[in-house]
């Protein structure tokens, strides 16, 4: 099959297929070496991009994927009438950043770390199909862990496209303040 | 202000601001065996009542520190089995300080998930059922995989009429399940009504649960509404 | 809207679509003349059929509609022509009961019933090929249908072959339709 002939038919099964598939998937397939499929998707990519294209590649959830491009988001809300992903809550946030992270984790540490019980957005984020059961502890636990869709929702390529969490840690000045503000009571009733 | 630090603690032991309290413990100079944790979480929710208002974040705050001595508490009560570690004052507020840090690491990354999830909502992915061809292909390949019994399930649970919430502790005088009755009713009777004209002549409690069976029942995709600007009329409309 | 940048719009449209659309719909999604839309068209068509794409525009009764070109059919079989069949999530198999039991169903039904918005869960069953639109209530709303697919991944031999809901009912001496119970159950269901 000729490099084009190639990047056409990778753009015509990355149409038709719901999910995002692997560039071992479509090798398997198309029934050409992985490293072919890679090139073909490199090319496909510029091409979209350079003749003014309704649709864009994209790397997520471990495969690839085409959307339409974002200046088609309001004509494509009214012929659809597909709603916006509602925002999410504070809660259902930060429980999925700890089960984003920490997978798979349990509810109950889920819990500790947040200081309150988040028996309810862990509901609503499974319900949204964000995170999923995924097994259980030692001591029967269940434990969670994000879904496919939560990585094609976030635009993530795999949970290692994830930012690395210590850069939302606080500076060393900052940590130091915390700890002062902390043991500064004290000092005041020693006076 | 809701800050912890605002908090003015009358307790047996100890008298003062919350924050003093803690360091006060870090110190030891009190043992937490005897500080009623219980009455603390009293006097901060009726502080949080006095001040009308909720600033999550010192809340939140609050919930971690608490839950901190909580479990500091539950290890001098409960001693595990080579006996009691003894955490200095110093190993203690690290302790603390660690776990708001940790605490802090996923509220913020909780933000960049808000934000991203808010920028990545513009990026349409295309949901439709294969073609035709593909269809029949499918429906040739297959096999049984799932049990008939899974859905037989599924239908139990759906008519499994859920408990009511506790509410004992509220004095409801209007319920949001006979609200959300009403506006079934009139919007089944009419495709649209008119917030004011349908509910004007209520009390101030009554529209506000009214406007909240809105809410639900727009999201149950039931009914929509419009308002053209701000006070203006609110037309509700069947889905 | 520049000439441009109205093809690129329609492409989205199109490619976003699951039915073919109409150069009306088109118009009014985009909020730009008929004439306008239709020009577009034929320049989408022209530059998908000269830079060797792998969808193409196609011409159906009721509008316009993106396919997979020819060429990549034997590679569509291989990746896709096996039924996807991943556990069902909680949320799947409730809106797929309620359909398999109460067909046709609206999708507002299925929320009414499940007390949340089912708009995640309609679409992967759709996706996937177990449920399908059968038509629409006298307002308008979309109604659902289990496929042929559907009964034979479960190894029924028709719908009445589906399980006795007797069987499953915690209360079985009800004996309003079943219907009538599952919405009002869901009435109860506030979240």
């Amino acid at each position: 099959m000729s490099g084009d002939g190639l990047g056409q038919t990778v753009e015509a099964l990355l149409f038709l297929s719901p999910d995002p598939v692997s560039a071992a998937d479509l090798a398997e397939a198309i029934e050409v070496e992985e490293e072919a499929v890679a090139e073909a998707i490199e090319g496909l990519e510029r091409r979209l991009e350079q003749n003014g294209r309704g649709v864009m590649l994209r790397r997520v959830a471990g495969g690839y994927a085409l959307a339409a491009v974002p200046q088609a988001e309001g004509a494509a809300r009214r012929l659809l009438a597909r709603p916006r992903t509602p925002p999410l809550t504070q809660a259902q946030a930060e429980v999925l950043a700890i089960v984003a992270y920490l997978q798979p984790v349990s509810r109950p540490e889920v819990a500790r770390i947040r200081g309150v019980s988040s028996d309810s957005a862990v509901a609503s984020l499974t319900e949204r199909g964000m995170i999923e059961e995924r097994g259980r502890t030692q001591f029967g636990a269940v434990t969670y862990g994000t879904t496919a869709l939560f990585e094609k929702l976030f635009g993530l390529s795999g949970l290692d496209a994830l930012p690395d969490p210590a850069q939302f840690d606080p500076t060393p000045e900052d940590e130091r303040e915390l700890r002062e503000r902390l043991l500064k009571a004290g000092e005041q009733r020693v006076e | 202000m809701t800050s912890v630090s605002e908090l003015d603690l009358d307790l047996d032991v100890f008298q003062g601001p919350f924050d003093l309290l803690l360091a006060v413990l870090l110190r030891e100079e009190i043992s937490l065996s005897e500080v009623p944790l219980g009455e603390i979480v009293i006097a901060y929710i009726d502080h949080l009542g006095e001040s009308g208002e909720l600033d999550l974040e010192a809340v939140t705050e609050f919930l971690v520190l608490i839950a901190a001595l909580c479990e500091l508490k539950s290890r001098l009560l409960l001693p595990s089995e080579e006996g009691i570690e003894e955490l200095g004052p110093q190993e203690a507020a690290d302790e603390l300080l660690g776990r708001m840090l940790e605490y802090r690491r996923y509220s913020e990354a909780a933000a960049m998930l808000s934000e991203r999830l808010e920028r990545e909502g513009g990026v349409l992915y295309r949901s439709a059922p294969l073609p035709s061809e593909l269809r029949r292909a499918a429906l040739d390949a297959a096999t049984k995989v799932y049990e008939p019994e899974r859905v037989g399930l599924a239908l139990g649970d759906l008519l499994t009429i859920p408990p009511p919430p506790d509410t004992h502790h509220i004095r409801t005088t209007v319920s949001l399940q006979r609200r959300m009755s009403v506006v079934r009713e009139l919007l089944r009777a009419r495709k649209t009504l008119d917030f004011d004209e349908a509910f004007g002549a209520e009390d101030r409690f009554t529209q506000a649960v009214t406007l909240f069976a809105l809410l639900e029942l727009y999201s149950r995709g039931e009914a929509t509404w419009t308002q053209k600007e701000t006070f203006g009329r609110i037309e509700v409309h069947a889905q």
